[in-house]
């Protein structure tokens, strides 16, 4: 059997049982069986509780089997027993490391279903705060991937900035994690006084910063020898299995919802998408650190742009979608974040779908890691990021 | 950099379904432009030949699996959709059919064929609804929810279980307040949350058929002990009492035979989730030691 | 040990063994003191490096490190230590228990045994073997088999792949490493460690008069022999037998309490020895600088200790800069990196020196 | 352990005992959710708990002496957590971090979370806060220590042999008063 035809098998089938029998390989005295490793529910490298289940054959891994599902909490079924209101503060925590944008998309569909115009100055700002946003998801990642590789520091650095972003935000958010500062129509408070100046100084401080990540971890030779061609992934596959984000970017194909369907005042500014040369670890992480520059870059537009004005809309007492359906895609810190919002006209959603980027993204581990060494297995699992509550909601 | 490179040639909706028609006929039922979103109804019997010719056709070129999801369509079943993106003409494409077989046994076409990302996307909406999907390799074991999970999550007639057993004891339900925030009198039906201060035939019914799988669940375990002694091992100081319905509330309910339901629900969820430990348990000490370190 | 010495021993040309100052008094004063200084050398040095290696992480990575425990987090290896022994004791039910019990005892005897020779000063040290060299090269390779007991023995699928890749990190630097030493040894023109030193004070370079440190003329082999020795203690970056992304603990996932802290202490404790060794061999010992002698008497013994102990903390340091800086390399990437690199480099080190020793007469 | 768990050790060797135990928690952070990544933010240089002495090197639960139940406990990952308890050593700590392993948290009504760690294994010290902010970690560490600086490990260990299942209240028998809460709500975390 050739390799392509167990990656085919293993894209057909993923389930467990299914090709993952121990065979016996060899002859005579030399006969050896494959071993099986299970890595997780809790193992260092999965950050969280995802599991991979490894077929191996000395440190070589001939087949992978995901299991997930370890943190499915049920959001889809809890947000239709929530009214909206209630429902931004259950979206926000799927992806743990991007509440500000998972509740933007729900704000955004709402407003789509009510056709209800939004203060351009709340625009501005939910822009700003994506990117915000944004900036926090990348730099945890940096620090994990390299922490899986064995680099302690990086982590140390990605959250001495992240400590000034958080604080940043909490000053108009009140919160570090969980912002709950989108609401249907736009904001839920203006911006304090003196923010968008504190705003510039953090972006001009992590901008001089950045430098450090490109000589700690980009320059790093060994970060080179252990990223570099390892885990490659082609265009068409990665669409077809419906990888977005900066895995989609890595593969030379820039497509961002920023810029092909620009929501809230994204046609009005320039967005650079980084992209990368074959989808590889290495070009995976570059395109992330691309992406924190790119970031900044928008929020020093951000700032040149932003209005003055109201920041909400008055709202009646309960707000009601009306009837109908109606799907908004945002573009997530790790891909697009999609959300199909049904409604009968109650108060709460018929059906509120998630589609979220790091369910199909981690559809590719099978595909990627089979055939690899296990370090390089590793390699490719920190490379395909992912957070575990945005894989099972 | 091919993104957008022929967003000019972008077909309209008009045209996309024109095509589709062309292609297809009359597995294609009909269209709604509605919300900025542009939905296809499809047939079954279509529904894989549909995908197969929006991936191919150079016209279409939907390239992006975006999603794959279920909606329960109250009385006449379940509905599938799919959603497609084009990377080339910046297009999206909603697609929708009815599954058949109505609320009993849903059936839909597998996609799995046509787009890779169609795996893991039909293994969910068979966790969550139960909907069987010929062609697709392998559905089982359940995706997101525990393995030995009962019942269909996102099926309307699913009532939480927490909700069931324990009224939540606010006065601020927004499932079943009217806008003045008066409690709504109604019959219950599928897709209505059971309200907080009436349990009503249908959370009856479930606490009913509740007690049934977990009896059955422990006929299997065989390990009737366990059950009997279930009730003192949980330790009752982090478990409330199953609390009564909040006093004055209830006006059309016996008090106390509503709390009896209660207690019997809660008892019969404890039960249900110690055979589930136990069995979890039992398969966990059939793997080797260091599996799951 | 010694019936394996002794014949092979009288056949090399044999420097008089250094009198050490532990000699001093009757067999038994002499034996206790030479037990206290190698589990002073054992038991308290490794811990100054385990603090050491605390707070160069912190300061290195902006943190303050351990505060609490003791003045500025002093004693905090220490309540590890009063921790470790009051845990409980796993063995877990599929492990093979004699072996298990054992594996971290060998690695924890091998590196005793070493500080047994390595010089702190002049006169301090335990015994000056002539074939010094020899012996802390051959019985530090014995931990290995320690790590490889405890990965066996664990019965766990992470421990298994640990203790085989220490097995292969082994092979391919205990080469590099024996060679480097080889260079050292014939450019001193003898095994023993204490001759080393005394060697390097008296070594000029190609005869011009000004004083070096074999570090000068073998600044590839210091390289090579602080690569391999990282690699032989399985220090970041080529940590893989215990790569924690990876492996979770390696061959240590299945110890707990004692064992465990006897694995550690083996660790910090082979930093010592590793760094005083290359201190040894490299660089000048006991000697401040090239060329600058110590006072006779006990304060030159002190001030010995001192500038030895000092400059094996700077090695240790470069070693947690190093962990602190670097990824993990590969298993295979180290393999490549060892036969196709290092074990060249050190041959054509051999062969410098060796013409050099020839050529200087 | 051997003999500690059936002799009263004298004073001051208890008092240096538990010294030990008290700065050398290390830590097996069980991230599960979000506050996993609080728990990491507690590590890192602005609030680093390694002052404390937490260290969270313990990579396996074998050389861990702190549990971190950091998240939402799924009922898929209860017997994963309740396993990884049963093989740490003891004696053992658990913090539950975070309203969902508290109690549920926001998903209290989902049909697929455990309501809480501490039906599964028993908890010393309860952080609330969905997700808490790390100094509400660091305050639920200082009082975890002080605890352990007052305990007796015979009684702790003999608590733990009689009811497995309730160890945070037996220990706390043998407490004063004061530290008795710590099963209390430790401090108000951030609502954000």
């Amino acid at each position: 059997m050739s390799d392509l035809d167990v990656r085919e098998q293993l894209l057909q089938g993923t389930a467990p049982g299914e090709g993952l029998a121990i065979e016996l390989v060899g002859d005579g005295d030399l006969v050896t069986a494959d071993m099986s490793l299970s890595i997780g529910p809790a193992h260092p490298a999965t950050h969280g509780v995802f599991r991979v289940v490894f077929e191996m054959d000395g440190e070589r891994i001939l087949r992978a089997k995901p299991v997930i599902g370890y943190m499915h909490r049920g959001f889809e079924k809890l947000a239709e027993y929530r009214d909206y209101r209630q429902i931004m503060a259950l979206v926000n925590r799927h992806d743990w490391l991007s509440g500000f944008s998972n509740e933007l998309g729900v704000a955004l569909a709402v407003e789509q279903m009510l056709e209800m115009e939004v203060p351009e100055r709340a625009q501005w700002i939910r822009m700003l705060m994506a990117e915000w946003n944004r900036i926090l998801n990348h730099l945890m990642f940096i620090g994990s991937f390299a922490l899986e590789l064995g680099a302690i520091t990086p982590m140390f650095y990605a959250f001495r900035e992240r400590e000034d972003i958080q604080h940043l935000m909490e000053s108009a958010t009140g919160g570090r994690l969980h912002f709950t500062y989108n609401q249907v129509g736009g904001v839920k408070i203006d911006l304090p006084r003196g923010f968008l100046a504190e705003s510039a100084r953090v972006s001009k401080l992590t901008r001089s910063r950045m430098p450090d990540y490109d000589d700690l971890v980009l320059g790093n030779e060994i970060f080179r020898g252990r990223t570099v061609d390892i885990g490659p992934l082609p265009t068409d596959v990665a669409l077809s299995l419906g990888v977005t984000g900066p895995a989609l970017h890595a593969t030379g194909l820039a497509e961002d919802s920023r810029v092909t369907e620009p929501y809230l005042k994204y046609g009005d500014i320039d967005v650079e998408v980084p992209v990368g040369r074959n989808g590889d670890a290495y070009d995976r992480f570059a395109v992330l650190l691309g992406r924190i520059r790119v970031s900044l870059d928008i929020i020093d537009q951000i700032h040149d742009h932003m209005t003055s004005g109201p920041v909400n809309q008055k709202l009646p007492k309960m707000v009601k979608a009306p009837e109908g359906a109606t799907y908004v895609r945002t573009e997530n810190p790790l891909g697009q974040l999609g959300y199909w919002l049904e409604s009968d006209g109650g108060r709460t959603p018929w059906r509120l779908k998630m589609r979220t980027p790091s369910f199909s993204n981690v559809q590719a581990i099978p595909y990627l890691v089979q055939g690899q060494l296990l370090p390089d297995a590793i390699s490719i699992l920190g490379s395909v990021f992912f957070v575990v509550g945005d894989i099972d909601r | 950099m091919s993104v957008l490179a022929r967003r000019d040639r972008a077909l309209t909706p008009e045209e996309t379904e024109a095509l589709l028609r062309d292609r297809l006929g009359d597995g294609i039922i009909g269209s709604t432009l509605a919300h900025r979103m542009f939905t296809v109804h499809v047939a079954p019997s279509a529904w894989v030949d549909t995908f197969t010719r929006c991936r191919d056709e150079p016209l279409l070129d939907f390239d992006l699996f975006d999603t794959l999801h279920g909606v329960d369509a109250r009385e006449d079943g379940f509905d599938v959709v799919a959603i497609l993106y084009s990377t080339s003409t910046g297009n999206r494409l909603c697609l929708r059919t009815r599954c058949e077989g109505g609320r009993d046994t849903p059936v839909c076409p597998s996609l799995n064929d046509v787009y890779r990302g169609a795996n893991w996307m039909e293994r969910e909406t068979w966790d969550m609804f139960g909907i069987e999907f010929p062609g697709h390799p392998a559905l089982e074991p359940r995706i997101l929810t525990v393995e030995n999970f009962e019942g269909w999550p996102l099926r309307k007639d699913f009532h939480l279980a927490s909700r069931v057993a324990k009224p939540w004891p606010g006065v601020k339900e927004p499932a079943e307040l009217d806008e003045d925030g008066n409690v709504i009198e109604r019959v219950p039906g599928i897709g209505d949350a059971p309200g907080p201060y009436v349990l009503d035939e249908a959370m009856a019914a479930q606490a009913i058929a509740l007690r049934q799988v977990s009896a059955a669940i422990d006929a299997a375990a065989g390990n009737e002990a366990a059950v009997a002694s279930a009730e003192p091992t949980v330790s009752d100081a982090t478990m409330p009492e199953a609390s009564a319905p909040a006093s004055g509330t209830a006006a059309s309910t016996d008090p106390a035979a509503a709390a009896d339901a209660a207690r019997t629900a809660d008892e019969q969820r404890r039960a249900q989730a110690e055979a589930r430990a136990r069995k979890a348990a039992e398969r966990a000490a059939d793997e080797t030691p260091e599996e799951q370190a | 040990m010694t019936t394996v010495i002794a014949p092979v021993a009288t056949l090399l040309p044999v420097f008089a063994p250094a009198e050490s100052l532990l000699d001093t008094g009757g067999t038994v004063v002499s034996l206790l003191l030479k037990i206290a200084f190698i589990t002073v050398m054992f038991l308290v040095v490794p811990l100054v490096g385990g603090y050491l290696e605390h707070k160069g992480m912190a300061r290195l990575q902006n943190r303050r490190g351990p505060v609490e425990a003791g003045p500025a987090g002093s004693l905090q290896l220490v309540a590890d230590g009063i921790k470790f022994i009051q845990k409980e004791d796993i063995i877990p039910g599929a492990a093979d228990r004699k072996v298990f019990a054992m594996a971290p005892a060998i690695g924890l005897v091998a590196t005793l045994l070493s500080f047994a020779v390595i010089p702190l000063a002049p006169g301090l040290f335990a015994l000056d073997l002539e074939l010094g060299l020899f012996y802390v090269l051959a019985i530090s390779s014995v931990g290995v088999l320690g790590i490889m007991m405890a990965g066996w023995a664990s019965a766990n699928k992470f421990s298994l792949i640990g203790g085989l890749r220490a097995a292969a990190q082994l092979i391919a630097y205990e080469l590099p490493l024996i060679l480097v030493a080889v260079a050292v040894a014939l450019q001193a023109g003898t095994l023993s460690l204490v001759g080393i030193v005394e060697a390097q004070q008296s070594s000029e370079l190609f005869g011009t008069g000004i004083s070096m440190w074999y570090v000068f003329p073998q600044a590839l082999g210091f390289g090579i022999f602080f690569l391999a020795a990282l690699a032989e203690l399985s220090r970041p970056p080529f940590d893989m037998p215990i790569g924690d992304s990876e492996l979770v603990f390696g061959y240590i996932t299945e110890y707990s309490g004692i064992k465990f802290a006897m694995f550690l202490l083996t660790e910090y404790a082979g930093m010592i020895l590793m760094s005083g060794l290359t201190v040894v061999l490299f660089l000048g010992g006991w000697q401040p600088l090239p060329g600058l002698d110590l006072p006779d008497g006990a304060l030159g013994v002190l001030l010995g200790a001192g500038v030895t102990l000092g400059k094996i903390m700077l090695l240790v340091f470069v070693m947690i800069w190093v962990r602190v800086a670097y990824p993990r390399l590969r298993e295979d990437q180290l393999q490549r990196i060892s036969w196709t690199v290092l074990v060249p480099l050190s041959l054509v080190n051999l062969a410098v020196v060796a013409v050099g020793k020839v050529v200087a007469g | 352990m051997g003999l500690m768990d059936q002799v009263e050790l004298p004073k001051p060797v208890k008092y240096v005992f538990n010294w030990g135990r008290k700065y050398s928690l290390w830590c097996f952070n069980f991230g599960l959710a979000c506050c996993a990544i609080e728990f990491i933010a507690a590590s890192t240089s602005r609030h680093d708990f390694i002052r404390h002495g937490v260290i969270p090197f313990a990579h396996g639960p074998r050389q861990a002496d702190l549990l971190v139940v950091s998240g939402t406990l799924t009922d898929k990952m209860a017997p994963a957590v309740k396993r990884l308890y049963d093989e740490m050593p003891e004696p053992k700590y658990v913090i539950s971090f975070g309203s969902c392993s508290n109690c549920g948290g926001p998903y209290w009504d989902s049909y697929s979370v455990t309501k809480g760690v501490d039906q599964i294994i028993p908890v010393d010290v309860y952080v609330p806060g969905c997700p808490p902010r790390p100094e509400a970690l660091l305050d639920g560490i200082m009082k975890l220590q002080d605890r352990i600086q007052g305990e007796s490990l015979k009684d702790r260990i003999a608590a733990v042999r009689r009811d497995p299942a309730n160890i945070g209240a037996e220990a706390g028998m043998a407490l004063d008063a004061q530290s008795l809460h710590t099963a209390a709500p430790a401090e108000l975390g951030s609502g954000g």
